[in-house]
């Protein structure tokens, strides 16, 4: 009965929310932009999944639009996580570095990346080179922030610890400056999942043949709601799986941190 | 009981010799001394202890000793060649263990680090490391992770590491400030067993005057900073110490006061009297 | 919201607009719309979706909706209606208004060369990326094998130049001052027919209600006529000079669109037809409703 | 630690002392400034990147200079600062409370967790085509698209906030005889201050990209739509003015915000804040 | 010295006694006992300390004592009425200053918490505040906020809001078991200076056993967990007391040995065993 009921704690709320949806949609106010829930779940499966087990179930449309999306989110990501730790560590122990970019950091984290939209499409053309470099350079700045920010927090103990024990400076790094930036940079890395999001949709909004952003308009202007939602879904759906994987990466990875806190989770 | 004033210098045979030690921090201010002029000397397995009153310096002093900080004046030498960067033979334990171990290293790993960079063949890293568990007592803990421990084990573990460098020198900062009452009396004991079966020279920072009478050789008393020596006061109890016989002794009472009497008299003013910082 | 007759004054109605359309700028100038008893305020949408939106939700009572869009939307099923007709392509012997352009350099010539290359487009399955898969369907091109890729008009001719497209589907007056960089392979309007490159869209209940929609409509019909007059060209363009800052004597050399108020529902029916035959549309609907009475020509 | 040596703020930077006295921040900075324009300037001189897609930085700044004068520029700025304040105040006037009660009451918690944590998963832009669609290119989509984009991780932060809140304090609190609203007013929310700050700090730049970012991409009013314009024209010079002041526009906000949270919450930066 | 084994029950001008308290934890094995039965009372102006093995549940007992925890057993009476939840005679101090003070409130509004809900006149809550303050050598810290104090200041803000409310107990949980060895002294001199003055019952837990020899007039030695009174030993040593002069004294090291073993003795794993807390 108790691991019956468990779950049910938490998503109780999110049923009652969704059955309100379809109440609503169907009863009240049957908006023509809104479909109930049930249509957009029926489509999702239309429009997503299909009874082709070579293709590991998955639609035409699902391998022509959300496959591309994954993987410019999956190399922008990448490519953010590896120039900001880099960078922001460097930037951290290396002070006047760190001052000489500040300013260009705080710039660069406040312009809109979707203004450099043109200049990419200029630089990069109708590629995914554009795309991932758009997402890249999105989630950049709060890894790179974060990664400064963790290596200057380093406790001043332990950095004197690693001197007097005289480790290697790439030792140092491995071991000390990395590990001890670490829950900073993961925090950095976690806000950037949501930017990368973000920035996946924006960036096939325009300039690109494929992806869920693409496939958001061109349904946006054949006034497909259904399968606008359906979209829609699929992103929360990628995003949920996205965090829940982090969270559980971080949940090991990170255990130290947070026994040291003394957090119970 | 011997009290030299000023410390005077003896012995050649000393390990570590410092000489007119001083050191300015520089500041937007201009430059602070933090240590004016100190001068001592520790022979080849005593155990010094370095007591004075709080801000007079002691962390400065053991920070230029252990080759972490540069001087501004005099030299600290070390079997005779002058340190200025840390060196293989002196190990250093601080105060703080939750801020000295690696929280995202195993305790044998942390143990093992210094060894690290030097060479060292694994399977001799290895031994050596179980070895120097064994010695504080954690031979069973090898393969938990510092926060799974008490704080009392985690500096246990923090002095294992000092010491599998197998150090001439170990210079501990306060190491055992941080830990409750019981849990130092525990640790006091451990240290002077581990001293006296390796043979190891140990120079001592505490705040604890009967800590410090209770373990030492010699206790080095600082002046109010900028700080110089005020008294080098040899402690002459008898080894093996004990923690009830020893400090019921009048001997003890008497070192204990006298030591108590140089710090208070070189603090000018008592603590209660407090500064702020603000901002 | 909006459309009201009241009593005294004249009703005002909201109409989204692009930027600077010649007929609001004249019509304004000119009091035509005050003299069909009607205020317009200008309210700006970038696109046919984003119009008919704004119809439908009450955020305008006309939107500019380019034809396609139109047919899609009413297809849908909202309750749309076309009140007027805008813009149409300028079809031969008039000098072509569009083109595919290419960089002035480029190895392309014909519409052939265009198989499996990349066109800018400004949306993607819209009117331009209709008119132009026709055009290249009629001169024997697969069309599946051509990539489309919609881009801002703005980013079009820089993605051309720098190479990151082969051709792009534009009007000549949107080239900026980049006329001398490109060349135009075709107008692919030209071969076409009559295509709604713009119209006016209004919910059906605004139609219904009184008969604003209507003077609307006959606002276009005089205004359209007096653009009409070759004597009116100069002033015309001195008008709309002020409202989009460009010289008129750039304006007076652009080729322009055709206008037409009123909207002839074979060429409507032969839109529809393209965009089922481009699987758009599934199948064709019935259009006699979509537009009332008072605009058919 | 020492008797009466002051305790350094939790977090607080410590600094490795140098010999030389070090060239101050702000210089460098300047440097690095200066370089980027320099940089830049070369790679448009020598060809590397087209004078067509991207300006000389002099002519950028000369342009900047224009902008800031131009009078219709300084009403669409106002037309976004607008929209950015709004989105603020309304998705902070709902978030912080609701976060309070969904952090303070544990039966709250957890199923309220999985709502945001769905929601907050669908990025606002994925809304954008519905949002036009249902609330046009005006104001409306701007602040539902922004406000649905702040409104979760204010949220969040505020939930957090209330749950880090330290037990140590609310025994020291009860042992006062505080009962559950005292507890409340006077522990849980200063002690959920400082995460609620930084919630809406955050938020504050995430508001002023996601309107920019509306307005660049369909939205009719505001400092996007003056840069699509020039765009339009193309005009690389006034559109990377343009840009170049929206970026200092969201620096000014962020030191504002972290100036404004200096001095109402000093003891933020003592304490170990909640952001995540 | 007389030492009355299990803490036998006395005259009846108790202030606080506690008769029997037994606590359990409950947690998903079951519940988990804390405290077993534990017998004691203090009389008024007593000076109480209790001492333990790590883990033998003196901060589960100073929470139920002080109200904050229901008993499993046994009961609370302070001046003849039950003690099941906070009341005005009795202030609590705990040991974590860094986390019983708050940081948003200066020291003096940290100091005028407890007078809030009492309808004291505004004016006499200024006075009282600034009274509470001079006497724990704060007066000028006022309008300071406490991250800006050092850790001794900080634990003497703790007692002067205990202070101010003139509490009948004092209830301390290992008060100075956070700062450092020679604050230490200092604030024991002050507690003892301010106890004196006052006339306050103090029940006062540490883990320092001269601590609690040093500052009491009784010790109360509790069991190795779930814990009952191992020992209540009256403390003969005469006031006032003095930190170099009082622990130079025979009886005082006879106290501290007594107290040293009976601990150790119901100790059964040292602390250099070592348990360990995971996760
Ligand atoms: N990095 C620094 N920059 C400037 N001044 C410093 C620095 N470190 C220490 N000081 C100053 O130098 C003096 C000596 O400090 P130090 O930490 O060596 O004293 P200490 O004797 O170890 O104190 P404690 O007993 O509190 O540990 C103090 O006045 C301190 O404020
Ligand atoms: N909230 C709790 N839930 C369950 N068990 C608890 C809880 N608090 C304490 N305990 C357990 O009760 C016992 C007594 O704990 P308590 O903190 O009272 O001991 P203590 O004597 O104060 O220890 P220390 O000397 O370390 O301060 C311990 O075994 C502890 O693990
Ligand atoms: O997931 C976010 O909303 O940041
Ligand atoms: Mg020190
Ligand atoms: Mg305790």
């Amino acid at each position: 009965m108790r691991r019956v009921l468990r779950p049910l704690q938490w998503v109780w709320l999110l049923v009652v929310v969704l059955l309100v949806w379809e109440l609503l949609t169907r009863t009240v106010t049957r908006s023509l932009f809104v479909p109930p829930v049930s249509e957009i779940l029926r489509t999702f499966g239309d429009s997503w999944f299909a009874a082709t087990p070579s293709t590991l179930f998955l639609s035409e449309e699902f391998r022509t639009n959300v496959l591309p999306s994954i993987g410019r989110i999956a190399a922008g990501y990448a490519i953010a996580s590896v120039a900001g730790i880099c960078g922001g560590i460097l930037l951290g122990v290396w002070r006047p570095a760190g001052a000489f970019f500040n300013p260009l950091i705080r710039l660069g984290m406040s312009v809109p990346v979707t203004a450099l939209l043109p200049l990419a499409i200029v630089v990069f053309g109708i590629t995914n080179s554009m795309n991932v470099f758009l997402i890249a350079l999105g989630c950049l700045w709060p890894i790179l922030i974060n990664a400064y920010d963790g290596a200057r927090g380093i406790d001043g103990t332990m950095t004197l610890t690693a001197r007097s024990m005289q480790l290697s400076r790439r030792r140092y790094f491995l071991n000390v400056l990395l590990p001890g930036a670490s829950p900073a940079i993961v925090a950095g890395m976690r806000v950037s999942v949501g930017t990368a999001m973000v920035l996946m949709v924006v960036s096939e909004l325009y300039a690109a043949t494929s992806g869920l952003g693409y496939y958001l308009t061109q349904q946006q202007r054949l006034f497909r709601f259904p399968q606008l939602w359906s979209a829609i879904l699929l992103i929360a759906l990628i995003g949920i799986l996205a965090n829940a994987a982090f969270a559980a990466l971080e949940r090991s990875a990170l255990r130290w941190h947070h026994a040291a806190r003394g957090e119970s989770r | 009981m011997t009290a030299t004033i000023g410390g005077e210098k003896s012995m050649t045979s000393a390990v570590l010799e410092v000489a007119g030690l001083g050191k300015s921090y520089r500041s937007r201010a201009g430059d602070v001394p933090a240590v004016r002029s100190i001068t001592f000397d520790v022979r080849p397995g005593e155990f010094v202890s370095v007591v004075g009153p709080s801000g007079c310096g002691k962390t400065t002093l053991m920070m230029c000793i252990a080759g972490l900080l540069p001087l501004t004046t005099g030299a600290v030498t070390f079997r005779g060649t002058p340190l200025d960067r840390p060196r293989d033979g002196v190990a250093v334990v601080f105060q703080d263990y939750s801020r000295s171990l690696f929280p995202w290293l195993t305790v044998a790993k942390n143990v093992a680090l210094p060894l690290k960079d030097r060479k060292v063949p694994r399977e001799q890293v290895r031994s050596r490391v179980a070895h120097a568990l064994e010695m504080v007592g954690l031979g069973h803990a090898a393969d938990l992770h510092p926060w799974q421990l008490s704080g009392g084990m985690q500096q246990r573990v923090a002095i294992a590491r000092g010491l599998v460098v197998e150090p001439e020198v170990l210079i501990m900062d306060e190491p055992f400030a941080s830990v409750d009452a019981q849990t130092r009396t525990s640790l006091e004991d451990l240290l002077l067993r581990i001293w006296a079966e390796t043979g190891t020279t140990v120079l001592f920072v505490t705040h604890d005057i009967d800590e410090a009478v209770y373990l030492s050789d010699r206790v080095v008393v600082l002046s109010q900073g900028p700080s110089v020596v005020v008294a080098d006061i040899a402690i002459g109890l008898e080894r093996p110490r004990d923690q009830v016989a020893t400090k019921q002794t009048a001997l003890f009472g008497e070192l204990r006061g006298e030591v108590y009497g140089l710090v208070m008299a070189s603090e000018k003013r008592t603590s209660l009297a407090g500064h702020t910082d603000q901002g | 919201d909006g459309g009201t007759d009241t009593a005294s004054g004249p009703a005002t109605i909201k109409v989204t607009s692009f930027g600077c359309e010649i007929w609001n700028t004249w019509a304004e100038a000119k009091g035509v719309f005050a003299k069909h008893d009607l205020k317009v305020e200008l309210v700006k949408s970038t696109g046919g979706s984003a119009a008919v939106a704004a119809v439908l939700s009450g955020a305008a009572d006309l939107g500019y909706v380019n034809g396609f869009s139109a047919i899609n939307a009413y297809n849908t099923g909202f309750p749309i209606e076309i009140v007027a007709g805008a813009n149409t392509n300028a079809l031969p012997p008039a000098k072509p208004a569009q083109g595919v352009f290419v960089g002035t350099n480029s190895p392309l010539k014909t519409a052939k060369d265009l198989a499996g290359k990349t066109i800018a487009v400004n949306e993607l399955n819209g009117l331009n990326q209709i008119v132009t898969s026709t055009w290249l369907k009629q001169n024997g091109v697969d069309v599946s094998g051509v990539r489309f890729v919609a881009l801002p008009f703005s980013d079009q001719v820089p993605a051309l130049l720098s190479g990151k497209v082969d051709a792009a589907q534009l009007g000549y007056s949107l080239l900026g001052d980049n006329n001398g960089k490109v060349r135009s392979l075709a107008d692919p309007f030209a071969t076409a027919g009559t295509v709604y490159i713009a119209t006016y869209v209004a919910s059906k209940a605004f139609v219904a209600k009184g008969d604003t929609a209507s003077r609307f409509h006959d606002a276009m019909v005089e205004t359209m006529a007096a653009l009409g007059e070759p004597a009116n060209t100069d002033e015309s363009f001195a008008l709309l000079s002020a409202c989009n800052k460009v010289p008129a004597d750039v304006l007076k050399a652009q080729p322009q669109n055709a206008l037409s108020p009123s909207v002839d529902l074979t060429a409507l029916n032969a839109m529809a037809d393209q965009m089922v035959e481009q699987k758009i549309l599934p199948k064709k609907p019935d259009l006699d409703a979509f537009v009332p009475g008072f605009a058919r020509s | 630690m020492t008797t009466e040596t002051p305790v350094r703020p939790v977090g607080a930077p410590t600094r490795v002392r140098r010999r030389r006295r070090p060239v101050p921040d702000w210089v460098l900075g300047a440097a690095g400034a200066v370089t980027l324009l320099v940089v830049w300037d070369l790679a448009v001189r020598t060809g590397a990147v087209s004078e067509d897609s991207l300006p000389y930085p002099a002519a950028m700044l000369a342009r900047a200079g224009n902008l800031l004068v131009d009078r219709e520029f300084l009403t669409q700025t106002g037309h976004t600062l607008w929209a950015w304040f709004a989105s603020l105040a309304l998705a902070g006037a709902v978030a912080v409370p609701l976060g309070l009660l969904m952090g303070y009451f544990a039966t709250l918690y957890r199923p309220a967790s999985t709502v945001v944590h769905a929601a907050r998963s669908i990025p606002s832009t994925a809304f954008l085509p519905v949002a036009i669609l249902m609330f046009g290119l005006g104001f409306q989509m701007k602040l539902a698209l922004a406000i649905y984009a702040i409104f979760w991780p204010i949220l969040l932060n505020a939930m957090y906030g209330v749950r880090d809140a330290e037990p140590q304090m609310l025994t020291a609190g009860r042992s006062m005889g505080w009962n559950r609203y005292r507890l409340l007013t006077r522990i849980v929310l200063p002690s959920a201050a400082p995460a609620i700050a930084t919630g809406i700090r955050v938020a504050s730049s995430i508001a002023l990209i996601v309107v920019l970012s509306t307005e660049l991409l369909g939205a009719t009013t505001g400092i996007g739509t003056v840069i699509t314009t020039y765009q339009q024209a193309q005009r690389p010079d006034f559109v990377y003015a343009g840009i170049l002041l929206t970026g200092l526009l969201g620096v000014v906000v962020y030191y504002a915000f972290t100036f404004a949270e200096r001095a109402l919450l000093p003891w933020a930066n003592a304490q170990r804040g909640g952001a995540r």
